[in-house]
């Protein structure tokens, strides 16, 4: 292995085995609600519809924000009673039911409320309830919002089963789930060609990577006899190296698909093409980091699969900084946000790869990932909704005058990713950074990097879309959105700011010692204080460059053609599309209908042949039947001989 | 040299068959006698009523059949041991009465075509002439048919239990003789008509030359005509085995070729087509069980201890038919012919059952004889075969019977019940469950594989994959298609045709839901004495 | 006794032979003939190398037969020549395929 | 008697609704059969005792001559299939309650007819346990099924029921080749009969087992049907109604899984294990074969036919690998497959009636605006057809392809491909006939080829024309549906159905052909399909309790038994103690 690559792994015994307490009691036994209200919601909100359409469209998105929030207040409840237990008794089991069972092989629909599913209970139904109210202002001209709400209440239920799921089948149930709530959603206005074209894709790019999670489920059952975590994380230590490897290596390619990196990365740019607050909820909060969450989940098998947990890191660096490269060359405010997305989702794993020392971090950074890129995205669509819809930054400009509340709670995210100090990503990014240092140089320069070209795209962003000249269109009057869409922004902004609060004292790295385990000290290469001025010092830099770069000089409303190779394939999302596209959709195309032809004239013509020749046969045949009667004794004659010699040879010969 | 013996002729075993024979020729004479008008009903009810008391006659005597001195086989050797009155000529014997009935009622319908029946009026009247003419208009029709028929049922009854040579040469020409007369006899088409009668007759008087040649090798062989004596003579394995090959060999063609099976079935479509309906009705039905049990008397008992050196020329021979009545009725266009083709591939299934002989010794208890799966076949085949010819006989328009399959499109939405009724044979044909047809399959192939000729058996296998193909193909033509300008009329048949349609779809029925009784009859036949 | 066999044989051999070659209708029909006498040569014969006389009793019976046949043969035969005015058996090819 | 009455009560039912006078009256008596059925059936499901083996049995002689009896009784995957049928069977004639009287087709009476006949053939099959009578049976079935195919569908449908027939009557008598051997392998043990549990007592030699299987391997592939003797199903699906194809596809076809596992596993379990490596790779083949052709597919009754080509891979598999898990997961599928396959048969059949075509590229799309009920169904179903957790074909396919991947590894890596194909096929079909603006979405796409005709059936429609706006992004202009009951099929050949619209919403840019959404006959027969597949996903068990002990006894059969996981207790209950 490249020294440069290797990176520590722990021994095992520090790795803390999942033993969820089924018998908690109190108000854990309502776990299950915390699925169960939204579920109920998106129940009522799609089936209803059939019912009674006219009445639930009055009060749909009620009826969804209610779900949602019951929901929130139901995991706060249950973050503070955990909170309230040891720190030893903080995994709480529930077996709703078996799920399917056969032979050996069993199935429960168990759940898992850990520290770590709290974090995420928290920050999904917390985010998710705010998306929701921002929606139903965002929404509240489309005939459809009654279904969108459904939808919305869908995710989240399949979010929280992927949460809390007790074993690694119900999570990918969870874990479909959101891919089927993602692809009703980027295709909620599938009227569009576009919209409908991109929910597939996300889907199908999905389903890729959910042949590896496949896969690793088929292959526990193979090995362990169960996918249960506590049977699984019991068990682990006992298997050969190279199935954990395996196993490892199938988990990633799961996390890539769902998480968008790389090469599974193609899907997430076109997904915005769903509704904003979609792509502010599942395509930036929460789902895409479903990838983290399902590593940190499964340290059990990354700590002892020290290759797979390079792969992670290899692959989380690429995508952190290709991700960062289509943040810089997009003009599309989505779309730059996404490239963002997938670089902050990169760091994410890159803190997740790095193993015990980073899951902490990883887990920190999405959470405050999840409060400032949903708090820009909200904003993102706040922007569009004053704009007619417009997403191309080229015809924004000087927006902070027209919607203040929004280029205010915009400029708190904007500060929050770019890690500002004292923002919430300003500590979580920072974290990983100075993790990555100290495992490894390569990886903390790329991080480093990479936190130097976020600072550019951001404040590329931020200055086209709320300084300089406007470029908008006669017509288009921006305006400040409602205040059903501003709160929840406002709230967003709040959390963007405050997120930090998490790490005082080592607090979340605390809380989530009985999942991750207790991590061993490696000393970065210079103090951490040290390695904070840097990273600042690289933002500020970036954000300079910028300054220069897009600050100084006129926007043209029409995206310049005569640019360098590295824009024009930064455009082209560093032709990732084309890569599938030469690699795998037009060979495929090709295969499928040459397979198609095939199947015609090969397969089936050899049974329309088969029948054929019989025929053709047949009508030779039928010839020598030429009314002769001469002709006739003739083969008579001949059967007889033929008779006869058959004889003889049988008996004389 | 021994002094004369006068034959004891037993009555109360054979009387069945002196009546066939008699009212054959009672019907002569009324044929002579009688005036015009009274013939027709006359002979009909003649034929008719001497058919079933034969039939009723031929179920008595097999009722009080004893058993045979040797062994389980039951039955006695009469006439001074030309004929074997056994299970097995018994089984025949009613059978072959049976589809005789069943014919008369084809031959006496007089409905279909305008109140005469499907004979020409004046055989002798050269076709377009004024003499023909005036039989037309007179509505004449030949009621020398019924004798006919009679002789050749009495030839039939003859033939399959012969228990020597020179009698089954006897029964196979007076079987014969009367049906080369009756293929002429077309009302209808007669030219087609007189030309399958000279190809039945001239290529039947060939094959017979064949049989009779093969008569004598094997009398050279062995020095006798029994069959009992042939056998022993085998045993024994005294005489030129060349001469026995050749004159099994021969003996072979002349029962082959009656019975249809390639390579001689050269004869098949062309008198099946060019006969009048009824007669290839009876003749395809009736010949072939009578000849199916010569053959099965005459390889068993004959020739039974030289198995070995026959069955493989019949593994041929039963491939061949099979392959070659499929394959040719595929693309025929015309449905007596395919009916042919069928027949023939028919052929090649029975003998896959006769090659499928096994010494007693070797079938376990209740398992099924070869002799009992034939039987069973044969009686499938004739009952379904004659229907399915009735109904094509019922399919017409202004010149006639219309046997262009492609004419037949849309007859299952014009006359549903005829073509349920056809479709439903073709499916029998085909060897669909709950068919005759089926079971009658699964007999002989069952016999022919626990005889060790699975060889045979995938060929029989992959002929009726073919052969299924001819007979969906008619059922689409009948259901699926467009018809094509205008179709031909269903006309409705008198009670006579209707019964024997009814008869032979009820037993195809019947037959294949509950084939049990049937074959426990066949079994009951037992086997062949000598 | 064997030269009997073998002219009983080519006998018949020439009769197979006519029955292919010839084509009028009567001509044909005397070549099978010709078949049976071989026939009954034979049979005639092998009664004598047996020394019994089922041969020599069959032989009676195919004359029987046989005339019986001629009998059915011509008057299909004269049929078909007065409609078609030929006896030439390949004339009646009508049915065919 | 029980099963004896749910044989013949659809039996006695075909003939009297073939005799009926008109065709309205022939339809109501006929579903009144089918529902008489469902309820013996349910009532056979409450006398079943779970895990008690064969059951309900009935056994007389029937042709002794030949050893064979009328035999019944179900076990558990019996019990499935009869169920499966069933509940299938009236949905089937409800969902085409109108189709069979079109003009061209050959008329209610006699499809209600055919179908309770097949029904009662069917029924047969699943719980005959006499091998002649179930080959009697298995080929008695193709005799409705012929004329179910000729009579009523497309265009060229008398040629694909020959096909049907003649491949199918090939593989029938391929096998009776092999039940012919079987009987003579009973004989010479020394007691004919063709009672399966005569039979399952011989012990056969291994070479005559082998050619034994191999025949009914053979019929029981084209029935499922297998890669490379498919090529009927799809020309099949293609031309016949999808009534029809629910027939064949969910029922008939389960006849050949039905028959490897109760024939080829319990018969001849040595011939079974020799013809293993074979058959998986063959049902590998089927799966990734299946699903890259349908993807090719312009016409969606093609399509889903193919898909059923994978789906069979699928139970093949789990049936050839020989574990629990396996056999288990495969009876499920089947199970799951045939709700999943006729829910979506059914909607593409009133897609089709609606839009009067079958070619994806024809149709253009753009349905689910104006049927939000109708892309919903189809869209479940095509979730279902890819394997989604939460729909009953995710525990199955699950299953095997656990089951697969014990067996061998690459068994199993292969297998699970198949869940991306199957998402392709799925999603992309619906995004081409749902998504989008519709075929009249753009202005110039009015009087373009051959939309030219659904134009006119448009314009000729008597209701008051609605029309959509595609002008914002949160415009899709709708309208609030009226209830669905008023959606009613006028029957008079206009599928295209207006809806009842608001007049304000015409200041839109462009119109929409209007599909009428599912009404409420058609969300009658939606409705319990849909709901089956949602329960069996999240609560298979009362399946599996009844599969499990079947499974158990079959594998006893065949002397397997399941690997153990390499590490770990592998605790049964997982990790809530």
């Amino acid at each position: 292995m490249n020294p440069l690559l290797s990176l520590s792994s722990e021994s095992a015994h520090d790795i803390p085995v999942v033993h969820p307490d089924t018998g908690a009691g109190g108000v854990f036994d309502l776990l299950w609600l915390v699925i169960a209200l939204p579920l109920l919601g998106a129940v009522v909100l799609l089936v209803g519809g059939a019912f009674a359409r006219g009445r639930l469209e009055r009060v749909g998105h009620l009826i969804g924000t209610a779900a949602s929030a019951a929901s929130f207040v139901m995991s706060l409840v249950l973050f503070l009673a955990l909170l309230g237990r040891g720190e030893e008794e903080r995994q709480i089991g529930q077996h709703l039911f078996t799920w399917f069972e056969t032979g050996s092989l069993s199935v429960g629909m168990d759940l898992l409320y850990d520290p770590l599913s709290a974090l995420f209970l928290l920050l999904i139904t917390g985010v998710g309830t705010l998306i929701h109210v921002y929606a139903i202002g965002y929404m509240a001209h489309d005939v459809r919002r009654r279904r969108f709400f459904g939808y919305l209440n869908l995710f989240v239920a399949a979010m929280l089963v992927l949460v809390l799921a007790g074993n690694y089948v119900v999570l990918f149930l969870g874990w479909e789930g959101v891919g089927l709530a993602s692809y009703l959603l980027i295709g909620f206005w599938q009227h569009k060609h576009s919209a409908a074209a991109a929910a597939k894709k996300a889907f199908v790019i999905n389903r890729v990577g959910d042949i590896g999670l496949s896969l690793a489920i088929a292959l526990m059952f193979a090995t362990f006899g169960t996918t249960d975590f506590g049977g699984v994380s019991e068990a682990s230590g006992e298997a050969s190296d190279r199935t954990l490897t395996i196993l490892g290596l199938l988990l990633l390619l799961g996390a890539c698909g769902k998480s968008a990196q790389v090469p599974l990365q193609a899907w997430l740019l076109d997904a915005m093409e769903g509704p904003t607050p979609v792509s502010a909820l599942i395509h930036a909060a929460t789902m895409v980091t479903a990838g983290v969450y399902l590593v940190v989940r499964s340290n059990f098998i990354f700590e002892l699969a020290p290759i797979a947990q390079t792969a992670i890191v290899v692959v989380a660096t690429v995508t952190l900084l290709w991700g960062a490269v289509l943040g810089c060359a997009k003009d599309d405010i989505k779309k730059a946000l996404a490239g963002s997305t997938m670089s902050q989702i990169g760091y994410m794993m890159l803190a997740a790869g790095l193993g015990t020392a980073g899951y902490a971090f990883a887990i920190f950074h999405l959470l405050t990932h999840g409060f400032f890129k949903a708090n820009m995205f909200l904003g993102a669509g706040s922007v569009m909704h004053g704009m007619d819809d417009d997403v191309d930054m080229r015809h924004y400009g000087g927006l902070r005058k027209f919607m203040p509340v929004t280029f205010l709670t915009f400029a708190m995210g904007y500060l929050a990713i770019i890690g500002f100090p004292l923002f919430s990503g300003f500590w979580s990014k920072d974290k990983i950074i100075e993790t990555a240092l100290a495992e490894n140089l390569v990886v903390g320069l790329c991080a480093l990097l990479g936190a130097g070209i976020t600072g550019f795209y951001m404040t590329r962003l931020m200055l086209m879309t709320f300084f300089g000249e406007k470029r908008w269109a006669d017509g288009v009057h921006p305006h400040e959105s409602p205040k059903v869409m501003t709160i929840p922004l406002i709230v967003l902004a709040a959390l963007s700011v405050l997120g930090g609060v998490l790490i005082l004292g080592d607090w979340i790295v605390g809380w989530l010692e009985p999942v991750t385990g207790v991590a061993e000290h490696h000393a970065p290469p210079l103090p951490a204080l040290v390695i904070t001025l840097i990273v600042t010092a690289v933002v500020a830099l970036g954000v300079a460059a910028a300054w220069f770069l897009v600050a100084r000089r006129d926007v043209p409303r029409e995206a310049p053609r005569d640019v360098s190779f590295a824009t024009r394939a930064a455009r082209a999302d560093l032709y990732g599309d084309a890569f599938n596209d030469a690699a795998v959709v037009r060979p495929g195309t090709r295969m499928v209908s040459g397979l198609a032809t095939f199947d015609r004239s090969g397969v089936d013509g050899v049974v329309e042949g088969g029948s054929s020749a019989v025929g053709g046969l047949s009508g030779v045949m039928r010839r020598l039947q030429n009314g002769y009667v001469r002709s006739y004794a003739l083969s008579l004659l001949g059967g007889a001989l033929l008779v006869v010699l058959a004889l003889l040879a049988v008996n004389l010969g | 040299m021994t002094e004369f013996v006068k034959p004891s002729v037993e009555y109360a075993e054979l009387w069945p068959l002196f009546l066939v024979f008699g009212l054959a020729c009672l019907g002569v004479v009324v044929e002579a006698f009688a005036p015009r008008a009274a013939r027709y009903p006359a002979q009909v009810l003649l034929t008719l009523g001497g058919l079933l008391a034969a039939l009723v006659g031929v179920v008595l005597v097999a009722r009080d059949i004893t058993v045979h001195a040797e062994g389980a086989a039951r039955g006695i050797i009469a006439m001074g041991g030309t004929l074997a009155v056994d299970g097995p000529a018994l089984f025949i014997w009613g059978l072959v009465l049976a589809l005789a009935l069943m014919g008369t009622l084809l031959f006496a319908e007089r409905q279909l075509d305008g109140g005469v029946t499907a004979f020409a009026g004046q055989a002798a009247a050269v076709p377009g002439t004024d003499a023909e003419t005036r039989a037309l208009a007179a509505n004449r029709e030949h009621t020398e048919v019924y004798p006919l028929m009679l002789f050749s049922v009495f030839g039939m009854m003859i033939f399959a239990s012969a228990n020597d040579l020179l009698t089954m040469f006897v029964g196979l020409e007076v079987l014969s003789l009367p049906l080369y007369l009756l293929s002429g006899l077309a009302r209808r088409r007669r030219l087609l008509s007189q030309e399958a009668a000279l190809k039945y007759f001239l290529l039947g008087a060939f094959s017979s030359g064949f049989f009779l040649y093969g008569v004598a090798m094997v009398y050279g062989f062995a020095g006798s005509m029994q069959f009992a004596e042939i056998n022993e003579a085998i045993r024994n394995s005294v005489g030129n085995r060349v001469l026995l090959v050749v004159g099994i060999g021969l003996l072979a063609v002349g029962l082959l070729f009656k019975v249809g099976a390639a390579p001689f079935q050269a004869w098949t479509p062309d008198v099946y087509q060019g006969a009048p309906t009824p007669v290839t009705a009876f003749m395809s039905a009736a010949t072939k069980v009578a000849a199916f049990g010569a053959i099965l008397r005459i390889f068993y008992v004959a020739f039974g201890a030289d198995r070995w050196s026959w069955q493989p020329m019949l593994w041929i021979i039963a491939i061949l038919s099979m392959f070659v009545g499929a394959a040719l009725a595929i693309t025929q266009t015309d449905m007596k012919r395919l009916l042919a083709y069928s027949s023939v591939a028919h052929t090649g299934f029975i003998l896959t059952g006769v090659l499928g002989v096994q010494a007693a010794g070797d079938l376990a208890a209740g398992e099924v004889t070869s002799t009992q799966a034939v039987l069973f076949y044969l009686a499938t085949y004739g009952f379904m075969t004659l229907a399915a010819f009735a109904l094509v006989s019922l399919v017409r328009d202004a010149g006639g019977e219309v046997s262009t399959i492609s004419r037949w499109a849309g007859l299952g939405k014009e006359s549903p019940m005829v073509a349920g009724a056809f479709a439903f044979l073709l499916l029998a044909m085909a060897g669909i469950p709950l068919t005759s047809g089926f079971v009658g399959k699964l007999a002989v192939f069952s016999v022919a594989l626990a005889a060790g000729a699975w060889p045979v058996v995938v060929a029989a296998v992959v002929a009726s994959i073919v052969a299924a193909f001819l007979y969906v193909r008619v059922i689409k033509v009948m259901y699926f298609d467009e018809p094509v300008g205008d179709g031909p009329t269903v006309v409705y048949p008198s009670v006579l045709t209707a019964t024997a349609i009814a008869v032979g779809v009820a037993a195809t029925l019947v037959l294949g839901v509950l084939p049990g009784p049937l074959l426990d009859l066949a079994g009951v036949a037992g086997g062949f004495i000598r | 006794m064997t030269e009997y066999v073998v002219l009983s044989a080519i006998l018949f051999t020439i009769g197979c032979v006519g029955v292919l070659t010839r084509r009028n209708a009567i001509v044909v029909f005397m070549c099978v003939e010709l078949m049976l006498n071989a026939c009954n040569l034979a049979l005639v014969a092998f009664a004598r190398q047996h020394g019994n006389l089922d041969g020599q009793v069959a032989a009676f019976f195919v004359m029987v037969v046989a005339a019986a046949e001629v009998v059915i043969g011509l008057a299909i035969i004269m049929t078909i020549f007065r409609t078609r005015r030929s006896a030439s058996v390949d004339d009646a090819s009508l049915l065919k395929y | 008697m029980t099963l004896t009455t749910l044989i013949l009560l659809p039996l006695v039912g075909a003939v009297v609704t073939a005799f009926l006078p008109s065709h309205a009256l022939a339809k109501r008596v006929g579903m009144g059969f089918g529902v008489a059925t469902l309820a013996v059936g349910a009532y056979a499901a409450t006398r079943y005792d779970v895990g008690d083996g064969m059951q309900l049995t009935e056994t007389r002689p029937w042709i002794e001559a030949l050893g064979v009896h009328y035999a019944l009784g179900v076990d558990g995957l019996g019990l499935l299939m009869v169920l499966l049928t069933v509940v299938l069977v009236p949905l089937v004639l409800l969902a085409g309650w109108h189709e069979a009287d079109d003009p061209g087709n050959g008329g209610s009476r006699s499809f209600f007819a055919w179908t309770l006949a097949l029904e009662a053939l069917s029924l047969a099959v699943f719980t005959a346990t006499d091998v002649f009578l179930f080959y009697v049976v298995f080929e008695a079935t193709l005799i409705p099924a012929y004329f179910l195919i000729g009579g009523f569908g497309r265009a060229g449908r008398g040629r694909a029921a020959t096909k049907f027939l003649l491949y199918q009557l090939a593989g029938g008598l391929i096998m009776l080749a092999s039940v012919i051997g079987l009987y003579v392998v009973s004989a010479d043990a020394g007691n004919p009969s063709f009672l399966i549990s005569d039979l399952a007592a011989i012990e056969i030699e291994e070479t005559t087992q082998r050619w034994i299987f191999v025949g009914f391997f053979i019929a029981f592939a084209i029935k499922a049907p297998m890669f490379p003797v498919h090529t009927w199903l799809a020309d099949t699906t293609e031309k016949a109604t999808t009534g029809t194809s629910v027939l064949l596809v969910c029922i008939l076809d389960k006849i050949g899984t039905f028959g490897m596992l109760r024939f080829c596993l319990g018969l001849l379990p040595e011939a079974s294990q020799w013809a293993t490596p074979v058959v998986v790779v063959l049902a590998l083949i089927s799966i990734i074969y299946g699903a890259l052709v349908a993807i090719g597919q312009d016409d969606v009754l093609r399509l889903i036919g193919l898909t059923s080509l994978s789906h069979f891979g699928f139970i093949v598999l789990g049936i050839f690998v020989f574990s629990s898990t396996g056999a288990a997961g495969a009876i499920l599928y089947m199970v799951n497959h045939g709700i999943a396959t006729a829910l979506m048969f059914l909607v593409a059949g009133f897609l089709i009636r609606r839009t009067g075509t079958a070619s994806i590229r024809a149709m253009g799309g753009g349905v689910e605006k104006a049927a939000p009920m109708l892309a919903g169904a189809f869209l479940i179903a095509a979730l279902a057809a890819c394997g989604l957790p939460g729909l009953s074909p995710f525990v199955s396919e699950m299953m095997v392809i656990i089951a697969a991947f014990e067996h061998h590894w690459l068994a199993g890596s292969v297998a699970v491909l198949a869940i991306v194909l199957a998402a392709i096929y799925a999603l992309w079909l619906y995004q081409r006939t749902m998504t989008g603006p519709g075929r009249l979405g753009s202005d110039d796409g009015v009087r373009t080829g051959s939309h030219d005709a659904t134009g006119s059936h448009a314009e000729s429609g008597t209701g008051s024309h609605a029309v959509s706006g595609t002008g914002s992004h949160a415009v899709s202009g709708t309208g609030p549906h009226a209830a669905t009951g008023s959606h009613a099929v006028s029957g008079t050949g206009s599928h295209v159905m207006t809806d009842a619209a608001p007049a304000a919403s015409a200041t839109a840019t462009a119109t929409a052909t209007r599909v009428a959404d599912l009404d409420r006959r058609e969300v009658g027969v939606v409705a319990p399909l849909v709901l089956g597949l949602v329960l069996f996903g999240f609560y298979p068990m009362p399946l599996l309790d009844v599969i499990n002990p079947t499974v158990r006894d079959t594998l006893g059969q065949v002397g397997v038994t399941d690997s153990e996981p390499t590490v770990g207790e592998g605790s049964t209950e997982g990790g809530h103690p």
